[in-house]
């Protein structure tokens, strides 16, 4: 039922922007040169699916971007919920993290350059930096969002502090959590892209740049096509772990 | 009897409870609500004691207090000999008012968590949920979730939850409040008989009078806030009980004695 | 809910309060002093860390401007801040509360968010020109959807008993949104807001560094480029300025929110776990 | 063999198809050294990477190196490989009216980012024209698509970008800034400190590798031509318009003088301190001499 | 009676509560429950009816249904013969079976929050709000926040928010469950009160038979899940009603009629 739905939602959401992608240039509504038609798109993608180098670059970037993933997420949510658990850990560190959160990922680039270089270990780490503070931060609000009365029947039961967490938080905590994990994946995403336009021999993010510079911008916007499929293809993965949680919260 | 002496010698070790001087206020930002004053008692193994008061006399608080889970103002709590200052589910068991079911696990599973947290085997563990939710009626509903149960419902799962978890004593707050008064009866005959069987010592809180009186050894009679006892009434009917002994003249009159100490 | 309090009671509240501030200086003056003390040792290349003294001199000497930049800066995020946040808000909750729209539109928003829009800047600005508006409108766009995504989820977690009582006192859609799902996910709707209000100045930040002749990020890019790292640290200061600015309002908000009585205190849970 | 990491300061700048060209032809091996090249965003990140020990020469000119120093990171220019802006040019959209560079006088003109090449050069034509228009750093990214949308009346834009733009007639060119400048030190390469110090035998070798490449490139335009089409990812027309307008006038040996560096300080020379020529580059590589 | 009549000519109109041929079936996952079957009744103008039946049986459903809350699966509902399809609270009030407070609001804005969204101004809104609080015995309590209240008392302050409405019809879903006797004999002859002097239609959920027959001008008794109408006793006793009624023959004749209904 609820996969009925989401697929029309995504058929029909995705069929109108397609038609206007397609028609927009082609009516000359927009410039073609700024957004050529779709189908042409399509076509440049298809070209360079055909490659080899294209799939390396996917296969790297994917690497990258799923190892940092699995760093992240464990750590983020930890960290969040033992800062937000202990009272004073929560006053002394959520200001900071939140201050270290609005700065701009990037400018910390040169220094994971500095220290790590430019290879894989390089992208993973700063994949992991710009994705951490925000699953801990969405992991305070999860937390905060638990119900006293349950978790009274928990210390009622004098179930331990691991248990309460994964008991008691977790299942109650998940609809705010699979959010982080959604939004994560995109900081994360965005933050391998970066670091490979910023400085890499390989990756979709260096191709991404590449094209940018070159006003290539069929392969450009083939690459975001590409890049935008994968990550809902990420999204929808992560939806269908929600189901599968959904089961097992019950 | 001595508050922290050594554990009771015989197989009643664990079952007493005895309360001291104890008294409870709330602050909320700088408003302070007394709650309880001056309560002091005690339960023997095995007994059945009843609370009864008006509302907001503090007879959940005093429960919470039994329980572990709230820190008295002043006043000692111990449970078969040993002080209690945090929750103990092998020594006492609650049921709260408010069925506080977690929604995401289904009945069932509600009432294995308990067993589940002591890491009780699985196969055991349904066994025991089954039969508890046989007991309160439930065993068809053993799969739906809280919101698609009534009132009634959820309040009877909460009330397995504290059953399956058999601990030496049990503290019930107003577990029968949503009930018919049919299932009522049906279930305060269940409770008599795990009781007996079990003798395990229970304290109930309830507002219903005649339930208190039919169910209990004693009943222990608040005043309005702040909560201090009024009177302990021992309850000299004949066990087992019967419906029909609420006809009785004894009863009437143990129900009229109780009604007018809250009344005044 | 629960008549039983939480388990502590307030008046130990100040004192870790206010042993929290004293960690938190320690921690920022720690962090001060290393900025001072680790590159005047030489442990780090003076083009990556330039020590906080010549930082803060390069922040004096072109103090007007910096001042002038700032403005711009502070300007566009007021702006997106509205749209992301004012709009993110309202529309998570209301996505969030309905069954049906939560169903049909939560994938095709959170698939939308997915696109890495980074990549995207250049057309951004071909498509709304090189001034404010791109700026302004990248930075709604980034907040906005976390915003949404964020409060949606918040007001999935509410006790759907209140919507129903709200709604048999004849309560309106809008009314069940302002008056009964904000409020009950506002643990949610702050942390939103405080997650939406941070990207927007990212956003801002960062559309400024990749192209405009204003703004913070502009001088912080070019501070870049010309290698002059105290004036990228000096720009780096300022936009933290801005983000404690920003958290000093959220606080406020809270404060104001939990005062009256320590609203929304029995929806959410004792800080401790014993 | 040696390893030498070479940071390319974007790869539209034609010195990395230079690299790219060499180590294809298996040069970098024939003078058993192992060449890593890695692709920056500009010259700065590229600098940034030899600050930071992630490489150790450089695709870069004397003014960059300047900076660098200034910003201490210890780099010297070690061989030079055009004199001239090749492809550099300052465009306008076709049917504009602007027909002169004086014509700019108020006007908005892209540039990359502040402090950049692009930069540069739109400052030292300000100076030049005593004129002074509105620099708008949008990008290497922007500078198309906003010309194109008419939100720029001008862009400073680099090869082989410059030729594509021409060629699909979404630009006319205002002025060259080959025509437009003195002969200076434009590109070459420049090599950390240290590393020239420690391994003086190896850069040496890279060296000759890289001049050996750019023999070959000169050699053989039939086999290169379609070979930087495919790199810069452009027609065949517009690389082998490239191909004319600078490889075919690139440096053969390397070799520097005091004076081109001077004139790239002079030329470029945004308001900084005087900076001392000598110490920007090092000749003691060059000149370098081809063994077939 | 006509359903979707025009409106009734006297000042009673809009009073009167119709049910025709009304089922309901929920299904969850594709399991589905029946919940109620065949049900057809109506209250006159200014009746005072009780619904009593096993737990389970659905009398909250029923009552949402009323409310418009709940769509039935079949069925028509009809108010002052007006087909009710959705919640006005200007015909209809309800007061829930867990009191749905809102943990936000003291009990005093609790109280107010219904002639908030109506846009009544805040001297009248105040004022209105605490004549009913006094009315439940909580003005004492006005700015306390729910989570300080216990069970008894937050029911008492939701009984005064659906008061506070003012609305014709009144529906209330076992307000009464979570006080104690004292309060519950006083709470019921306030509302009697009320509603005698207002002429309000009330629609009482409860499972107390003793109160459903000592309130009611009629009772409807349902049947088990899923749930029918088992009878519809009316109940014959004088008004106004007082305690002593509870020891007449006619007071246990009509509970035991009722019991023998309900046990069956
Ligand atoms: N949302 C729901 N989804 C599925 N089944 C439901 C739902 N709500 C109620 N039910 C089922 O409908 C039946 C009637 O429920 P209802 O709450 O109306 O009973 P009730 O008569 O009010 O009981 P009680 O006296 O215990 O409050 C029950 O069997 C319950 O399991
Ligand atoms: N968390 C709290 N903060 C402040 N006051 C509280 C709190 N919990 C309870 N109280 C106050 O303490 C008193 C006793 O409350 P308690 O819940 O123990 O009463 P009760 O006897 O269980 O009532 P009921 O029969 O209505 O459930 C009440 O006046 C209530 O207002
Ligand atoms: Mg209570
Ligand atoms: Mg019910």
């Amino acid at each position: 039922m609820a996969t009925r739905d989401a697929v029309l939602g995504y058929g029909a959401a995705g069929a109108v922007f397609l038609a206007l992608w397609e028609a927009a240039p082609r009516l000359g509504w927009v410039d073609e040169r700024l957004l050529p038609p779709f189908s042409d798109v399509a076509a440049a993608l298809g070209a360079m699916a055909a490659t080899a180098t294209f799939w390396q670059q996917v296969q790297l970037t994917l690497l990258e971007t799923l190892t940092a993933f699995a760093i992240a997420l464990p750590l983020g949510a930890l960290l969040g919920v033992l800062v937000q658990e202990s009272r004073l850990a929560s006053l002394i560190f959520k200001p900071l993290i939140f201050f270290v959160f609005s700065i701009p990922k990037s400018i910390f680039l040169p220094i994971f350059i500095l220290i790590l270089g430019i290879a894989f270990w390089q992208k993973v780490a700063f994949g992991v930096f710009s994705t951490v503070f925000i699953v801990m931060m969405t992991t305070f609000s999860a937390v905060e969002s638990v119900r006293e009365d349950q978790l009274r029947v928990a210390r009622s039961l004098d179930a331990s502090t691991m248990q309460k967490i994964l008991f008691v938080y977790l299942p109650s905590m998940t609809p705010v959590l699979l959010e982080a994990v959604r939004v994560a994946m995109i900081f994360n995403f965005t933050g391998i892209l970066l670091a490979e336009m910023y400085a890499s021999r390989e990756g979709i993010g260096n191709a991404i740049g590449v094209w940018g510079l070159g006003f290539q911008i069929k392969e450009l916007l083939a690459m975001v096509l590409f890049v935008s499929v994968l990550a809902i293809g990420f999204n929808e993965a992560i939806r269908y772990v929600e189901a599968k949680c959904e089961h097992w919260r019950n | 009897m001595s508050l922290v002496g050594p554990d009771h010698p015989a197989a009643d070790a664990g079952k007493t409870l005895e309360v001291r001087d104890l008294d409870h206020t709330y602050s909320v930002n700088g408003k302070t609500t007394q709650a309880l004053k001056d309560i002091a008692f005690d339960v023997s193994a095995g007994r059945f004691l009843s609370i009864v008061g008006p509302s907001g006399c503090g007879k959940s608080s005093l429960l919470m207090m039994l329980a572990g889970l709230l820190t008295p103002s002043e006043g000692v709590i111990a449970v078969g000999g040993r002080p209690l200052t945090k929750p103990d589910p092998t020594r006492v068991g609650v049921v709260f008012q408010d069925a506080s079911l977690f929604p995401w696990l289904t009945a069932r599973r509600n009432v294995e968590f308990p067993l589940f947290l002591r890491g009780v085997d699985k196969a055991l563990r349904r066994e025991k949920a089954e039969e508890a939710l046989a007991l309160v009626g439930l065993e068809r509903f053993a799969d739906s979730l809280p919101h698609e149960l009534s009132g009634g419902m959820k309040q009877r799962v909460s009330i397995a939850r504290g059953l399956v978890q058999d601990p030496p004593i049990l503290l019930m707050d107003e577990p029968f409040a949503a009930l018919d008064e049919q299932t009522r009866i049906t279930m305060g005959d269940e409770l008599l008989r795990i009781w007996e069987k079990a003798r395990k010592t229970i304290v109930f809180v309830t507002h219903g009078l005649s339930e208190a009186i039919y169910l209990s050894d004693e009943v222990l009679v608040l005043s309005g806030r702040p909560g201090r006892i009024l009177d302990r009434v021992v309850i000299d009917l004949p066990r087992p009980r019967s419906l029909d002994m609420m006809a009785q003249p004894r009863f009437a009159e143990l129900r009229e004695a109780i009604w007018h100490m809250i009344k005044a | 809910m629960t008549q039983v309090p939480r388990g502590r009671d307030a008046s130990a509240g100040m004192s870790l309060e206010t042993k929290a501030r004293i960690c938190r200086y320690a921690i920022i003056a720690a962090v001060i002093a290393a900025w001072e003390i680790v590159p005047r040792l030489g442990l780090v290349p003076r083009l990556f860390l330039p020590s906080l003294s010549s930082t803060l001199a390069v922040l004096a000497a072109q103090s007007g401007d910096f001042a002038i930049q700032m403005l711009v800066t502070l300007q566009e995020v007021a702006m997106a801040l509205v749209f992301a946040c004012g709009f993110g808000i309202l529309f998570g909750l209301w996505v969030g509360s309905t069954l049906t729209v939560r169903k049909a539109l939560l994938p095709v928003v959170s698939a939308l968010f997915a696109v890495p829009l980074v990549v995207l800047y250049p057309l951004f600005t071909a498509w709304f020109g090189i001034g404010s508006a791109s700026k302004v409108v990248f930075a709604s766009v980034y907040g906005l959807l976390p915003t949404v995504l964020g409060t949606a989820a918040g007001a999935q977690t509410i006790d759907r008993q209140l919507t129903q009582a709200a709604r048999s006192m004849g309560a309106t859609r809008l009314q069940q949104i302002l008056w009964v799902t904000l409020p009950a996910s506002v643990p949610t709707v702050l942390a939103s807001f405080r997650l939406g209000g941070a990207l927007v100045i990212v956003g801002v930040v960062v559309a400024e560094m990749m192209m405009s002749s204003a703004g913070i990020g502009f001088l912080l890019s070019k501070y870049r480029t010309q290698l002059n790292s105290p004036g990228v640290f000096a720009a780096i200061i300022l936009i933290l300025a801005l983000a404690i600015g920003f958290d000093l309002a959220v606080q406020a908000i809270e404060r104001r929110w939990t005062a009256g009585g320590g609203r929304n205190k029995a929806a959410r849970r004792p800080a401790d776990m014993s | 063999a040696d390893t030498i990491r070479i940071g390319l300061s974007t790869k539209a700048w034609f010195p990395s198809f230079v690299a790219e060209l060499t180590q294809q032809q298996g040069f970098f091996t024939k003078h058993d050294v192992k060449a890593e090249l890695t692709v920056y965003q500009s010259g700065s990140e590229a600098l940034t990477a030899i600050a930071a020990g992630a490489a150790d020469l450089m695709s870069s000119n004397p003014s960059i190196v300047g900076e660098g120093r200034e910003a201490g990171v210890n780099v010297k220019m070690v061989a030079m490989l055009a004199t001239r802006n090749f492809g550099w040019q300052i465009m306008v959209p076709p049917k504009s009216g602007i027909k002169t560079v004086a014509e700019l006088a108020k006007r908005k003109v892209g540039i990359t980012s502040a402090g950049s090449n692009t930069d540069l050069l739109a400052s030292w034509v300000k100076k030049k024209y005593a004129i002074d228009f509105i620099a708008i750093p949008v990008g290497g990214a922007g500078l198309v698509p906003n010309l194109i949308s008419g939100n720029l009346d001008a862009v400073v834009i680099y090869p082989p970008l410059s030729y594509q733009v021409a060629l699909d007639g979404n630009g006319r060119v205002l002025t060259d800034f080959s025509d437009e400048m003195p002969p200076h030190l434009e590109a070459g390469w420049a090599a950390d400190d240290d590393y020239a110090a420690k391994h003086k035998d190896a850069l040496k070798r890279a060296l000759t590798a890289l001049f050996e490449g750019v023999a070959y490139i000169k050699a053989n335009p039939d086999a290169v031509i379609p070979q930087l089409a495919k790199y810069d990812g452009v027609s065949v027309e517009v690389a082998k318009q490239e191909y004319a307008s600078t490889f075919g006038h690139l440096s053969d040996d390397g070799a520097m003088t005091r004076e081109l560096v001077q004139e790239t300080l002079n030329l470029y020379a945004n308001g900084k301190k005087e900076l001392d020529a000598a110490a920007l580059f090092d000749g003691s590589f060059t000149p370098v001499a081809i063994t077939r």
